[in-house]
Order: C-alpha cells, then structure tokens, then sequence
C-alpha cells in the first residue's frame, strides 16, 4: 500500500506503524464522573466499519509524524491523509 | 528423430543435457519439454493420485503434466515445468512421483484401484481404529502425495529484492504487450515491460502469421532494436509479473540465471515490488481441452501447443506417415494448427471437429460432427477412437491435438477479488470491470485475440493509460496482420462411461464432478475442494472453466450462474528463496553492537540477544570452566569492588520544551515534571489500558530539557508513544522530543569502589556525597575534556553511577576504566551478573514487567498518582485490577540446594497441583552468590500478607518440585543504605 | 582535548573504504550531526545564514548541511567537526530552538560512482522503495533499509550519502556492501 | 448413511450410484426454536452440539455463502492447546479432547493428525516464559514437553541450528497437537448437524435483527423473516457488521491473515514449528503442500486479500529458519478476515438483548478451538449458563478489568 503523507507525497505504507480507529485522539476528560466508563469505551470500542474508516498511522521510519488517513476496508482504497496533530487541534478549536 | 524445418532454435549451438540420467542434444532456444520432443521422449512425468502416465500438453506456464525435478544436490528444483524450463547445456533434470522408473512406476497400481480413490472417498473410511490414522494411513497418503521432493539442504544460491517505479507497467510482451509499449515509451513516459518468456513475442513466436507481409521476428527484432535506443524503457525478459497488490504495486520474479548451469557471482533471481501509476495487462490467453475417454496418454496435447513446437521450436511429437497426427476442435483455430503442420510436412490423420458444419481450411480428411471417444497406448499415444453418427473406429495417431478455444488469461485482472464476466460469443471468462485500479486488461486476455486487434488493442490500452496520466499519445504505426474471425461451438467435453480427465495433474475425471454434483457439492469452491480440482501446480488455468462447464450441465444452470474460482496470486509458482530474498544468516535482521562491542570481543565475552542488541553476556576469564563461574565472580566484583557494564541499550529520549514537564507528568504514572534540575526520579509508565509496561528514570539536565531512559525492549514502543501524545492527545503543549539512544555509551559503574574509580576520570567534579548525592545527575568533563553526563543511579543496590560519553568514546574509556581500576578489582559484568544484581535487590525487569502486571502487583501502586491526570490511571482503577492480590515477593528455596527454574508455578502447600489451585509462578531465579544460594522473584496471591510461610514451586515439565520461604524483595541491603552511601 | 581515542562506528580508528566496480562506500567519522526542533510559536531560524529546507529536501552552504527531518525539525551537518560539541555551536546560532547533540546517534556513509548517476540509481532500487530515477540532486529522505531506517541525501548525481543508526552500522554496512557488489558490472 | 471402509468398498465396485447428498438444501421455514447465523466451523458445531449433545430440535443454520466459506476454508488447519492464562487453557484442553474424538463422532474422516507443535525457543527468557506455560498446560491437563537443542535437533534436523541471526536453543513442543483438514471440519460438523435434522441454509444473508422490548424475535433475510426464539450469532471475521445490526459495539477490529501453500512435495516436515522471532509457522498438508504464515497485515480490513510486505516478511523468515525450503515454489496465498479481539482472547456470551447471543473475537486462532467453540456456545444457548470452560470469555471483561491477555500486548489488536 501507498500512503499519501501530506508533506512528503506518496510513500511506502511499510514506512508506517498502523495503530486504528482516529477517535484514539479524542481522549476522554479524565475528571468526568463516569471518566471510566468513556475511556472502557474509548480504548476498547473502536469503529470496525467495512467501508470508509478514518484510522492512525504513525510514520515510524520516515518523519515519525502521526497521520490520520481516511481508507476504504475492503477495497483498501486510501481517500486522503492529514497530520494528526492538525486534525487535534481543529478537534480542540471545534469543542471550545 | 529429426526437426521441422524453421523455428526459433540456434541449430549451431549443441547443448547436452540429461534426462533420467539420459543424455541428450538440444539447441539454444530450445525449452526442455522441446528439445524432449526433439529426442522423440514423450513420457515425463506420472500423475498425482492414480500415477498415470503423462507427456507435455501445452507449451508455456500452465503446462499440468510435464513436471520433473530440476537440477541436483542442494540446487534441486522440484516440480519444474519442462514447458518453460530455458534449456542450457549441461541441464540435469529428472521425471518425479514415480516408484521405479518412470516407464515402470510401482505406483501405477493405484490407476487400477481408481474406483476407490473417487472424490472425496478418504473423508468417508481410514476412521478406525483410531490410533491407525496417525501410524498408518496418513504416513501411507503422505507418501504417495506429493510430487517432487526436496533435497532438504540449504538453498546455496543468492537472492536479491529490488524496488522499481515507473508510469506504465506493460505485463505481457505479445502483440498487444509490444504495441502497448511501444506506444507509452514513445509518448515519454517511464515504461517497464515484463515477459515471462526469454524471448520477446509471445504468442507471435508460435504462429506463422506475417506482420507487413514477413515473418512476426523481423518486426520484433526492428522494435527490440529501438527498444534499447528509449532511456525511459526498461525491458524485462524472464520476469513473471505474478500479483497485483494494492495502490498499482505489482510482485515480479526477475529470474536472472536460471538458464545457466550456477549462477556464479549473480543472484539467482530477484524480487522485484514494481509500483506503476497504470499497467496494461497483455497476459494473452490459454487454450482449454475437451475431455474425453482416457484423454491423458502422452501425445495427446492442446492444439495451440502443437502448433507452437511446431513453428517455434521445429518439433513434433510424431513425423510418422504411419503414425500421423490429429487435431481435435471445436473451433476454427484448431484447423490452423493442422495447415501450420502440414506446411512442414508432418503428416495428418485429418480433423476431427465436432461441429456438424465444420469450415474446412485446406486439404486434410475433415471429420464434421464428429469425436475422440477412446484411446490406447500404455505409455503413450498409439490409437484414437472417432465416433461420427454414432459410428465408432479406430485409427493409428501418435499425437492427438486438442482445440476446445482459449481462455483469456484473467487472473491477474482478478487479483482483487474481481470476478471476470463471461462472454457468450467468446465462450469464456473476460476480465470484469471491478478489477484492481489502474490495470488496463488488453488483447487476447480480454478476448482480442487475433493478431491485428491484439496489437490495435494493446495500443488503444496504453493510450488510455498516458491520457489518465496527462501524457499525449503519440500516433505508432502498427503492421498489417492477420485478422480472421474465429468460430467456435458451445461444446465442453464427450460424452461416455469411460474416465475422461478434466485437470490432469490432480486427476480430477467428469466422473468425479459428477459424483461431487450427486453429494450436493455443487457450489463451485466445494465442488474444487471436494474433488481437488484446479489446486495443482497449474490453479486449473487448463481445466477450471470445462469443470464449469461439466457441472452447469448437470445442474442445468449457466456457467456464469454455476460460477467462477477466486484468482490470488501467485499467477505460477514463484521460488519461496526469492520471496525471502536477502541475508538467511546472521544478517536476517539488523543486529545493534554497543559502543563497547569491540572491547567487550576483545575481552572474550559471550553475547546474547537482548531486543536487536548483542549485548556481552558474561566475560569468561581463564581458568573458569562454566559460565556460572564467570558470573558469580563478576556479581561479587559489584558488591565488594567495582563492576562496569555497559548499559547504553537503554532507550533514551531527549524531551525539550517549556511545556516538558507537564508533557512528562501525563507520560508517567508519577509526578515527574518536579523533579529538580540536576536531580534523576524513577518513574513507571502504564497503557491506557491502565497495566504496567515500562520503567526507567528521567533526569532533569535544564530548566526545559529533561532526559528519559526506557527499558532496553520497549524503546522503540515508548518513543511512538511518546510521539502520539505530543502529536494527538496535547498538540497544544510546547515540547520537542529525539531519540538519543545511540548518540551515548553509557556505562554503569557499580560497586563500594565507584565512587574511587570515577574520581580518577572526572575533571574537577566533586563526587562526594553530600555534592553529588543519590539520584543526582551532571554535565561534565571526563578524561581531560571529554564531554560527559553523570547520573548516580543504580539498579544493583551498591553505590552506583552512569556515566555517559559521546558513543564514539565509549570503549576507550571502558578500557580506561578498566585500566584504572585494576587496583580497586574493577571488572566487566554481563547481562547474566546484571540479572544476579537485580533479583537480588529485588528489582523488576522484562519477565516481571511483562504487559500483563498492575503497578500494585509490582508493590508500586502508590506510583500511580491520584493527584494528576495520567496515561492509563483511570483504567487502572477498573475492578478486576484493582482486585488482582498477587503480589511480587522473593522466594528463597527450603532445604534445598536444587536449582530453583523460573516458570516453576506456586502451591500452596499440601494442595493438589492444579490450574484452580495455583497461586502464582516463579519469574526470575537466580544462584545468589551474596544469599549463598538459590533464590527467585514471584507473583503470588496475597504475596505480600505471606512472608516466612513455605510453599511448593511445582515444574512438572521438567519433573522438579521444592518447598520455598516467601521473603522480601530485597535480598541485599533492604533499608537501600548502601546506594545512598 | 581528551586523551582517550575514539573509534569509528564500525570500530575502526580509521574511516572504513570499500570499492565495487563504479561504487565506492567510505565512513564518514568526521562529520557532526546535530537535531534543530523550533519551540511552539517560534519563527523560522536561519542557522549559519541559511534557510531551512523544505520537507524532503537537503541544502548545502560550505561546510554545513541541513535536511528535513519532520515537521519544524531538521537534522544540521558540518563536515569536519565531529569532535567539536557542534550541538552548542548549533544552540548558540538559534538559542530559542531545542537542539540535541546527535553526531554519534548516526553514522554517515558516503557512496560515489565513478560512472555517473546510473550505478547509484541502480543500488538505490536495489535497497529502498523509493523513485531512484525521482530521488535528485539535493532531496533527502527518512526510509527503511532492510528493516533498519536510514536517511538518504542525494548529494550529487554521483554522491549518496546514507545516515544510518550508529548502533547497526555494521549491518548497514554490510547491506550496502552486497548490492553494490551485485552491480559491480555496471 | 453412515461411512466406512466397506461402503466405499462397495460403492467402488458397484459404480458409485448409492452415494446420497451429504446434506439437504431445505427452504427455511417460518421459525425456528435457536437459529444459528455463520455456516462456518463455530456455526455448524455449535448446530451440531445442539442437536447432539442438548437434545435442542428445530435448528437453523444460516449461512450468506457457501457452507465453510469463511475461516473454517482458509486457515493452516492448525490445532493445539498450548495456552498459559487460566482463562484460555481449559478451554483449548477441551477443544484437543473434542478433536482426538471428531471423527468418530462425526462419522466423517476431518483428518486430524496428532503430529505435534513446537515452538522454538531462542533466549533464556524465552525458555522461562515457556516453562510457565508448559508448566500451566500440565496442570490443566494437557501434555507439553521442554526440548533441549540436542532434543529438538534430533526431531527436526533441518533447522538453521549454526548461523542464525536469532540461535535456535530449544522449543516447547505439545505431542498432541497437530492439525486437521479445514473443509473436512466444517463438512462433517455439518453433515452430522444435517442427518440430526439441524437445516442448513445456504445463500441465505443476514439482513437484520427484528428486535421488540429488548428480546429477539428472529432475522431477515436474503430469503424473508424467520423467526426465532433464540438467535446465536458466530460469523467470525463479520462480527462487528452483523452486530451492528443490532446496535451494538464489539471490542473487535477486523484484520486480515494471509496464509500460503507451496506446491505438493514428498513428506518434508513433520509437524508444525513456529518460529515466532522471524513471524513464520509451517506444517505440510496430507496432500503434500507446504503450509505456512505469520504475521496479520496489521490494518483494519475486509478485503480478504493481503499485500506484498507480509509475504516477504513470512518467507524471510521461512528461509532463515529453515533454508532448504528455498527451491519448492509457493502455489497460491489466501487471506481471511480475522476478529482481532481487544485482549486477543474471544468472546462467548449473552448480549444485553433478551436471546441474542454472540460468539465471537477469536483473532487468528479460530480454527482450533472449533469443536469447543461449538459446544460451549451450543451450552450456553441451551442452558443459558456458560460452559465451565469458556466462563472467563465474558463482554464485560474489557469494561471490569479481567481481560486475558496472553501476549500482554494491550488493547492493541494488531499486536495479539
């Protein structure tokens, strides 16, 4: 497979750590009353579609950067890739 | 026997080679199944189950029958097919799957046994007696499977694998794989074109059809020679494109020397992993059989293949008047092979078509409306039944070519679960649309198969792909060619009682589809399983759609409906050497040396694996005769003198940022980010899923520039880690972070001498107690201006340090110390003495830490802070953690001197041994020379409200038992005195 | 200057050279390395006087070179001061940024073709998945190399140079040795 | 009609006309008492189990495919119980017993081969993990034994004893494990479920659940409603898509596991070896082909296909473990569609949905586990009560903290 990083263009999807789900960046608040129910949830019920899956691909033996790349499960075809910690930070700017 | 005239053959090279231990003559240019036909051997091989003899039936890679082992010694190559084995001189091969000789096969028995070897019939019987299985029926089945064998040495040639990356793939170098690309690399695009064949042409080589009215080489040979003018062309002869992966990349087998007798200095193949912003798939087609009575005798091959030993190789089977050939079709094509014959005055029975209507094509005895129904000849064809209106006669006929039309070589087109569509007017599967993106099918292997659409075809194909890609196409003038339309019956296979084969290597008859079909296994995946039906070497390409065929009639459904087989890669075989390609040895991975692996060689150590690390794992001295020798005496060295080791496979991480404390305080379980400037803490980190995974410390070197150690194995996992909650959990805080893992030797000095021996390589650094305390850490000087870094830290429980230089450093000043320190008894330590000091003091390593325990199980659940958010706090107050009561204890064996095993599991006593019963298991044991004895680290139940009780370490496996004392954790200096001395 | 000598990465008190055909691989002991990373909010430095390249490329002024490393980071080299603390002549030209010594977390070896770009084009295809044909004057990139990761700058036509990790030199060494062997009739 | 040597004796000699479907195609009817959703290995022995061994009548199988079209017919056909965790090894010790009496039972040859498995050992640590593990067998019944180099020299010889990056120093090795023939499995399993009157239905997709006041009141289909008082769900590799259909979340991420055979070859090893530093396990089929794999791609998929890396990765380590592997060709390579679970142990249990229940997550090792996979879900649905052996494989583990993890890999399914 060939992952479209967004700053360095195609690259080896070998290059790459695959960790899942890309709700994996929105880490419960640890101080809600039902804090360990949503981090059960959190770690452990991660969206398993067969079909367009937004996912965490950490780019371990290029720039290290995390990227979440949105692919399709069963055709494998990968529809587009952005740095992690852009997708956080407008997550962050999103809920305030 | 002589050759035809013609052909494709250098007939002044005279190669020798042997087959059976025979020795023969071939030519340059010749396959080994030619140049077999060329010495008049029709018999090569036996069939998989019933041993039936069997010759060559098609003439490139989906050839069933023709399988010998190649080569010999180590260099033994099983199940070669004759077909595409490039003959070379001093080639060995020999037939296989016989018992005896090949004309003479012990096995062959079982062909009159056949009824009881139908379909499935091993599911159904060698049940009883039970035992009987495993003893006698399956070594008895095992025997008689398989075909070839291996010489069970080491593949002793090399591999390579290789990365390309091009605009336009072409995959077939054909017609319509020439024009294709011919037609991208005059565009300017980055082509590569693939053959399988050592020579250029495909099927063009194998018809005597002309191009601009001369002979199809010439045009190949103008167009190879403006071939190699393209820089941005790259020709590949004897590569296999053989799958087709996600994103455009595409595994091909290069096979570099396969046609010479060792490679030499060469590789014998290489991988290649080709990524092609589009590929034209020229795969071309395969003729298909028609199965009839006893249709698998030597001498009865496909039509399409005759023709082309013919043409190409100037061979046939049989030049007998007496004994004349015969073709058999149900197609206008299989005519053509009796002109293409005739033309080189073979003689010919006639055809035998079972079109009523039959075309005829030139002057040969045509049999309209008529069919083989029967054959003789014990090892190879001799007689042939035709049946016309229901008449039957026999003829003489020595080889019997066989038409049924030509399947398009979709499988590659297929490679991604696409199902091909089927042709009612081609009678076949055609590539459907669904297939891999970016592969363009073109040619015969979409049902073009004439020579004129083939080469139009391949064109039109590789302009699509340039105009996807931006890129005009240039106007390429292709020749004249032949272009004749092609009619064919809709008729699969003879009727009759007899066995008729539909996939001849797995000896897979009508007979067994049809019992398949009467047990209700009619789903095409259970009709192939049930019966073994295209899984031999050749994946059905010759007999998969007649099997089809043969089931939709006795459903009454369509083929299409009855269903197609899932194409997977490989498209053949491909060598299980070159896929692993690379070092098989030592250099199978990469192996890390620390800074000090010379010196640590040079001192005779022993080395051990630790992660990719080869770490010293004890340094044996003259006179000690076992290993343990060597460690008692290192560990002792720690505890009265001075030991060094080298400790720089601990991961380390550089952490900057003004927000790097408090990135630091959401990493560990602990408070870090306080940690003093110049001060080191221990620090423990948890999952999210709230279970301990790693340890180390973490010196604070500055304001904003802390320094965190790992364990060895999980350096790489904590600095992913690391990444992801700077990057995803907390992208709004200010850190920078590296790895500087290799950029330091480190080197841990332990023992009641550190503190001496360190001072004679400090520059004007005062190591007293009270200026450079426990848990203290500095920038320095060493060795007169070597920049160095100091952390008083320690894992043995002595006073200890860590001194850390610029790698490049590391093993002369391991040396220095050493020389330094001769007189306080300094000496290297190991891994093994490292392991000795640690369980002794009563510290955890990798087995106790092992993804599985919660800090509490460790005794360090007060680590984990209720004050402050963390990674994996909150999960790890979830019920079934907090309730885990096993608890890390020491264990020191009663009234025995036995070695205490880790992996021993704990009882307590006078309880039966079971899993309800078992309170826990011995993690790490060593010999204590400071106890004097064995002693161990464990996780028992309650561990903690147990000391002084005895309990039984049971370790059936290997057939110990002991009683052990349950004690603290430390079993030197518990009050930690002497670390902070 | 301190009295204890240093060994090169592969253990050596002299660069290691090896010659194949058109290929020859020399150690680079002498070059130092250090990491610039820029602080939250910091504006882009011009270290030496130079501008820092952009993602996957490598730029050269004299004796200082820098390449791409990942975001808001770059790796800074200087032939010839491998035994200088290069890290703080580094920190000193960008004292706002976090800079890490890194001259001995990596070892350099310099790969030059007597035959032009071709015998480099033919070893890179040999070793990573990368555009050899694409992979010019000038670019620089972070891959994998038979399971280890290597940086890879392409100098010139004729010059490569492979930053692997210090610890797995002599695997690397050994990696870049067989290919270039293969090719040595190119 | 029950099989033996002597009906195929006289099959053989009168023609083969007395051979009779191995089992009906029935139509579904209206409703049944349990109906049972995944044809595969679980699916048919669980049917099986029902009708055999709790008098359960009124069974249905509901099958999207073809019967064995999904794990059951694209595995390494490999069985064993070599477990450490209390919660996994009774289990699997179950399952080896129920194997060694398949047949009989069955009345069908699944061919299951007692050729045994070793895994090799190559550190110290090693050596200790696996002597607890080896040890934890023994006291849940099963046999395993600790093999010295000399010991496992002695049993397979053609290992890279003297030059491998990784030393080979010994392995733990379970006799009574082995493998069994995969179709042959899931063709007994369901003619033996069929001749217990359990209907099997073939091309028959699950649609959705008709679900009222938290009960289930039966599917839809491809082939319209049926109704039924209990539903068991086994569809392995397609939990998360059919358990939505009922609303609910799985601790399971799908993944792809390829495997390979090589061309048929005279009899070369002779039971299974993992070699677990080099990602690569090989055993040799009846039919002679080599039979190996290793890692999962490492990617959520469905797709049932896998990528070039995985191969090479594979067959690296094929070739370092055992480099005389190197001249036999690999034939064809086939990907399955793995429920890679939370804690890489599988999931028996009610749902939170009155006469839902779901087995499921059974990573890579789905295959081995078939017959007690079957009776114990086949236990649960009759008696609502979990079998003893398969109590720990509760949904709610994940949430309270009792997972069981044997790797220690955590919530990390691509690691399991």
């Amino acid at each position: 497979m060939l992952i479209p990083h967004p700053l360095l263009g195609l690259r080896d999807a070998q290059e790459f750590t695959y960790l899942g789900d890309a709700n994996l960046i929105n880490r419960p608040d640890p101080n809600a009353p039902n804090a360990e129910a949503m981090f059960c949830d959190y770690v452990f019920l991660r969206d398993n579609p067969a079909g367009v899956h937004r996912e965490l691909w950490y780019h371990e033996q290029g720039d290290r950067s995390w990227l979440v790349v949105t692919r399709n499960t069963v055709t494998h075809e990968i529809l587009g890739a952005e740095l992690a910690s852009d997708v956080a930070l407008a997550h962050r700017e999103g809920s305030k | 026997m002589t050759r035809l005239s013609g052909g494709l053959i250098d007939r002044n090279s005279s190669f020798s080679f042997t087959f059976d231990g025979k020795t023969y003559t071939g030519h340059q240019g010749d396959t080994l199944a030619s140049a077999l036909l060329a010495n008049g051997v029709r018999l090569m091989g036996r069939s998989f189950k019933y041993h039936r003899p069997r010759g060559v039936v098609a003439a490139g890679s989906e050839e069933p029958n023709a399988m010998v082992e190649l080569r010999s010694g180590a260099r033994t190559e099983p199940n070669t097919r004759a077909t595409v084995a490039e003959l070379y001189d001093g080639l060995v091969a020999k037939s296989q799957n016989r018992t005896g000789s090949l004309a003479f096969d012990a096995l062959g028995v079982n062909d009159y046994f056949a009824p009881f070897f139908a379909a499935g019939f091993y599911y159904k019987t060698f049940m009883w007696p039970r035992a009987f299985w495993e003893k006698l029926y399956e070594p008895m089945i095992r025997r008689a499977a398989g075909l070839g064998r291996l010489s069970m040495q080491a593949d002793p040639d090399s591999y390579d694998k290789g990365f390309l990356h091009c605009d336009v793939l072409v995959i077939g170098g054909g017609a319509a794989g020439l024009a294709a690309a011919l037609t991208a690399a005059r565009a300017g695009a980055q082509v590569i074109l693939c053959d399988e064949d050592f020579r250029l042409g495909g099927r063009l080589l194998a018809e005597s059809h002309r191009l601009d009215g001369a002979p199809a080489t010439d045009w190949i040979s103008t167009l190879e020679a403006e071939f190699e003018t393209l820089p941005n062309l790259r020709v590949m002869r004897r590569t296999t494109v053989f799958g087709v992966y996600d994103h455009g990349i595409y595994g091909a087998v290069e096979r570099v020397s396969d046609h010479v007798v060792e490679p030499g200095n060469k590789v014998r193949q290489t991988l290649w992993r080709i990524t092609a912003k589009r590929a034209v798939l020229a795969a071309g087609a395969t003729e298909r059989h028609i199965p009839f009575a006893d249709n698998d005798r030597p001498g009865v091959m496909l039509g399409g293949a005759m023709r082309a030993y013919a043409n190409r190789w100037a061979v046939t089977p049989t030049q007998s008047a007496k004994d004349p050939v015969a073709i058999f079709t149900n197609n206008d094509d299989g005519h053509r092979t009796a002109l293409d014959l005739m033309s080189k005055n073979v003689p010919i029975l006639g055809v035998i078509d079972s079109r009523e209507n039959a075309p005829r094509f030139g002057d040969y005895d045509l049999f309209s409306g008529a069919m083989v129904t029967g054959t003789k000849g014990r090892l190879g064809l001799r007689d042939i039944e035709i049946t016309k209106g229901g008449v039957a006669s026999w003829h003489r006929c020595a080889a019997l070519g066989v038409s049924g039309g030509w399947n398009p070589n979709v499988h590659l087109a297929s490679h991604h679960r696409g199902r091909p569509v089927w042709d009612d007017t081609l009678l076949s599967f055609v590539p459907g649309a669904d297939g891999p993106a970016g592969l363009i099918p073109a040619g015969a292997c979409v049902g073009l198969g004439s020579t004129a659409k083939a080469l139009a075809d391949g064109a039109k194909a590789a302009g699509i792909a340039l105009a996807e890609l931006g890129i005009k196409t240039p106007e390429v003038a292709l020749p004249d060619a032949e272009d004749m339309p092609v009619s064919q019956a809709d008729f699969w296979h003879v009727p009759g009682k007899k066995r008729a084969w539909v996939d001849f290597q797995n000896d897979v008859t009508v007979k067994d589809i049809s019992l398949a079909h009467k047990e209700n296994m009619k789903p095409v995946e259970h009709l192939k399983r049930w019966t073994t039906l295209g899984m031999a070497t050749d994946q059905g390409k010759t007999s998969n759609v007649s099997a089809l065929a043969v089931m939709a009639e006795l459903t009454g459904k369509s083929i299409p409906q009855t269903g197609t087989t899932i194409f997977r890669p490989p498209y053949t075989g491909v060598s299980l050497s070159v896929l692993g390609g690379g070092d098989t040895g030592v250099n199978f991975r990469p192996r890390r040396l620390t800074p000090t692996h010379t010196w640590a060689k040079s001192q005779g150590a022993e080395f051990v694996e630790v992660g990719q690390w080869m770490r010293a794992q004890y340094f044996p001295q003259a006179g000690e005769t076992d290993w343990r020798e060597s460690v008692d005496r290192e560990t002792k060295a720690v505890r009265v003198g001075v030991g060094l080791c080298d400790v720089t496979t601990l991961g380390k991480v550089d952490v900057q940022g003004a927000d790097a404390g408090e990135f630091l305080n959401r990493m560990y379980s602990n408070m870090m980010g306080t940690v003093a400037v110049g001060k080191v803490r221990y620090g423990l980190m948890l999952r999210e899923d709230g279970f301990a995974y790693d340890d180390g410390t973490c010196a604070r070197l500055g304001e904003d520039h802390y320094v965190v150690t790992t364990t060895t194995a999980n350096a790489g996992l904590v600095y992913r880690n690391m990444e992801f909650a700077r990057q995803c959990l907390w992208p709004e805080l200010d850190v920078q972070l590296i790895s500087t893992t290799d950029a330091w030797a480190q080197i841990a000095v332990a023992g009641p001498k550190s503190r001496l021996l360190l001072e004679r390589v400090v520059d004007e650094f005062d190591l007293s107690n009270d200026a450079f305390p426990f848990m203290g850490c500095a920038e320095l000087t060493v060795c007169k201006g070597l920049r160095a870094r100091l952390f008083r830290i320690s894992f043995s429980g002595e006073l200890a340090y860590e001194i850390a230089v610029p790698a490049r450093y590391g093993n002369a000043l391991m040396a220095r110390l050493m020389e330094l320190g001769a007189d306080l008894g300094a000496a290297p330590y190991g891994t093994e003495a490292l392991g000795v000091l640690r369980i002794e003091k009563g510290h955890a390593a990798g087995a106790e830490l092992n993804g599985q325990t919660t800090a509490a199980m460790l005794g360090l659940g007060r680590m984990v802070s209720a004050k402050k958010d963390s990674i994996g706090a909150v999960m790890s107050r979830r019920e079934g953690l907090a309730r885990d009561a096993r608890r890390l204890v020491g264990l020191q064996p009663v009234g025995s001197t036995e070695r205490l095993m880790a992996g021993s599991h704990l009882f307590t006593q006078g309880t039966a041994h079971s899993m309800e019963t078992d309170q826990g298991w011995v993690t790490s044991a060593c010999y204590s020379p400071h106890v004097g004895g064995y002693i161990g680290l464990g996780y028992l139940e309650n561990g903690d409200t147990r000391m002084d009780e005895e309990i039984i370490a049971a370790n059936p496996i290997e057939g110990s038992e002991m009683r052990l004392r349950v004690v603290p954790a430390h079993f030197v200096d518990p009050e930690g005195e002497r670390l902070r001395d | 200057m301190t009295d204890l000598t240093p060994i090169t990465a592969l253990g050596g008190t002299i660069a290691r050279v090896e010659t194949f055909g058109a290929l020859s691989l020399t150690e680079n002991p002498a070059m130092a390395l250090a990491s610039l990373a820029l602080r939250k909010g910091q504006s882009v430095p011009s270290p030496f006087g130079m501008t820092l390249p952009e993602p996957g490329k490598w730029t050269k002024s004299g004796a200082i070179g820098v390449y791409w490393m990942a975001k808001d980071q770059w790796m800074v080299e200087a032939e010839g001061r491998a035994e200088e603390d290069f890290a703080r002549v580094l920190k000193a030209e960008v004292p706002e940024a976090s800079v890490t010594e890194q001259t001995d977390g990596w070892a350099a070896i310099e790969i030059t073709s007597s035959k032009g770009a071709a015998p480099i084009k033919a070893l890179l295809e040999k070793l990573v998945n990368i555009d050899a044909g694409a992979f010019t004057q000038g670019s620089a990139l972070r891959t994998g190399l038979d399971h280890m990761s290597v940086f890879l700058i392409r100098r010139a036509e004729d010059r490569l140079a492979v930053w692997g990790m210090r610890s797995s030199t002599e695997t690397l060494w050994h990696a870049l040795a067989v290919a270039a062997r293969r090719l040595e009739d190119i | 009609m029950k099989f033996s040597g002597f009906k195929v004796i006289k099959e053989a000699l009168t023609g083969h006309k007395g051979w009779t479907p191995l089992w009906r195609d029935p139509e579904p009817q209206s409703d049944y008492d349990i109906v049972i959703v995944g044809g595969g290995g679980h699916g048919l022995a669980t049917a099986f189990y029902l009708a055999k061994s709790f008098g359960q009548a009124r069974i249905a199988v509901l099958e999207k495919g073809w019967l064995g079209s999904g794990n059951i017919g694209r595995n390494t056909t490999i069985i064993r119980s070599n477990y450490l965790l209390p919660g996994n090894e009774p289990f699997y010790e179950f399952s080896m017993k129920l194997w060694e009496n398949l047949e009989q039972e069955t009345n069908f040859n699944s061919m299951v081969s007692q050729r045994g498995i070793i895994n090799l050992i190559h550190t110290d640590a090693q050596r200790d993990a696996y002597r607890r593990r080896g040890n934890a067998m023994r006291f849940a019944g099963a046999d395993s034994v600790l093999l010295s180099r000399e010991e496992l020299r002695e049993k397979v010889p053609f290992l890279n004893y003297d030059n491998a990056r990784f030393p080979i120093k010994g392995g733990l090795m379970q006799p009574r494990a082995g493998t069994a023939r995969h179709d042959g499995v899931a063709w007994g399993y369901a003619r033996g479920a069929d001749m217990r009157g359990v209907d099997i239905i073939q091309n028959c997709e699950v649609t959705g659940f008709k679900i009222e006041r938290g009960k289930v009141l039966g599917v839809e289909t491809s082939r319209g409603f049926i109704g039924a008082k209990k539903v068991g769900v086994a569809v392995a590799g397609s939990s998360s898509r059919v358990m939505s259909m009922a609303g609910m979340r799985l601790p399971i991420e799908s993944h792809v596991l390829q495997a390979f055979v090589s061309e048929g070859l005279k009899p070369t090893i002779p039971g299974v070896i993992t070699f677990g530093a080099g990602h690569f396990y090989i055993s040799q089929s009846d039919k002679g082909g080599l039979v190996f794999g290793g890692d999962i791609d490492g990617y959520n998929s469905y797709a049932q296909r896998g990528n070039l890396p995985v191969i090479e990765d594979v067959l690296e380590g094929g070739m370092a473990l055992m480099p005389m592997i190197g001249r036999a060709r690999l034939l064809r390579g086939w990907g399955g569609v793995m429920d890679m679970s939370m804690d890489g142990s599988p999931i028996i249990d009610r749902t939170d949905i009155e006469g839902l229940y779901f087995n499921g997550g059974w990573c890579y090792g789905g295959f081995k586990a078939t017959p007690a996979s079957g009776y114990a879900f086949a236990h649960l649905l009759a008696t609502d009560r979990p079998h003893d052996t398969a109590k720990a494989y509760r949904l709610d583990r994940f949430a309270k903290g009792y997972v069981i993890d044997e790797r220690g890999a955590g919530a990390q399914p691509n690691l399991h």
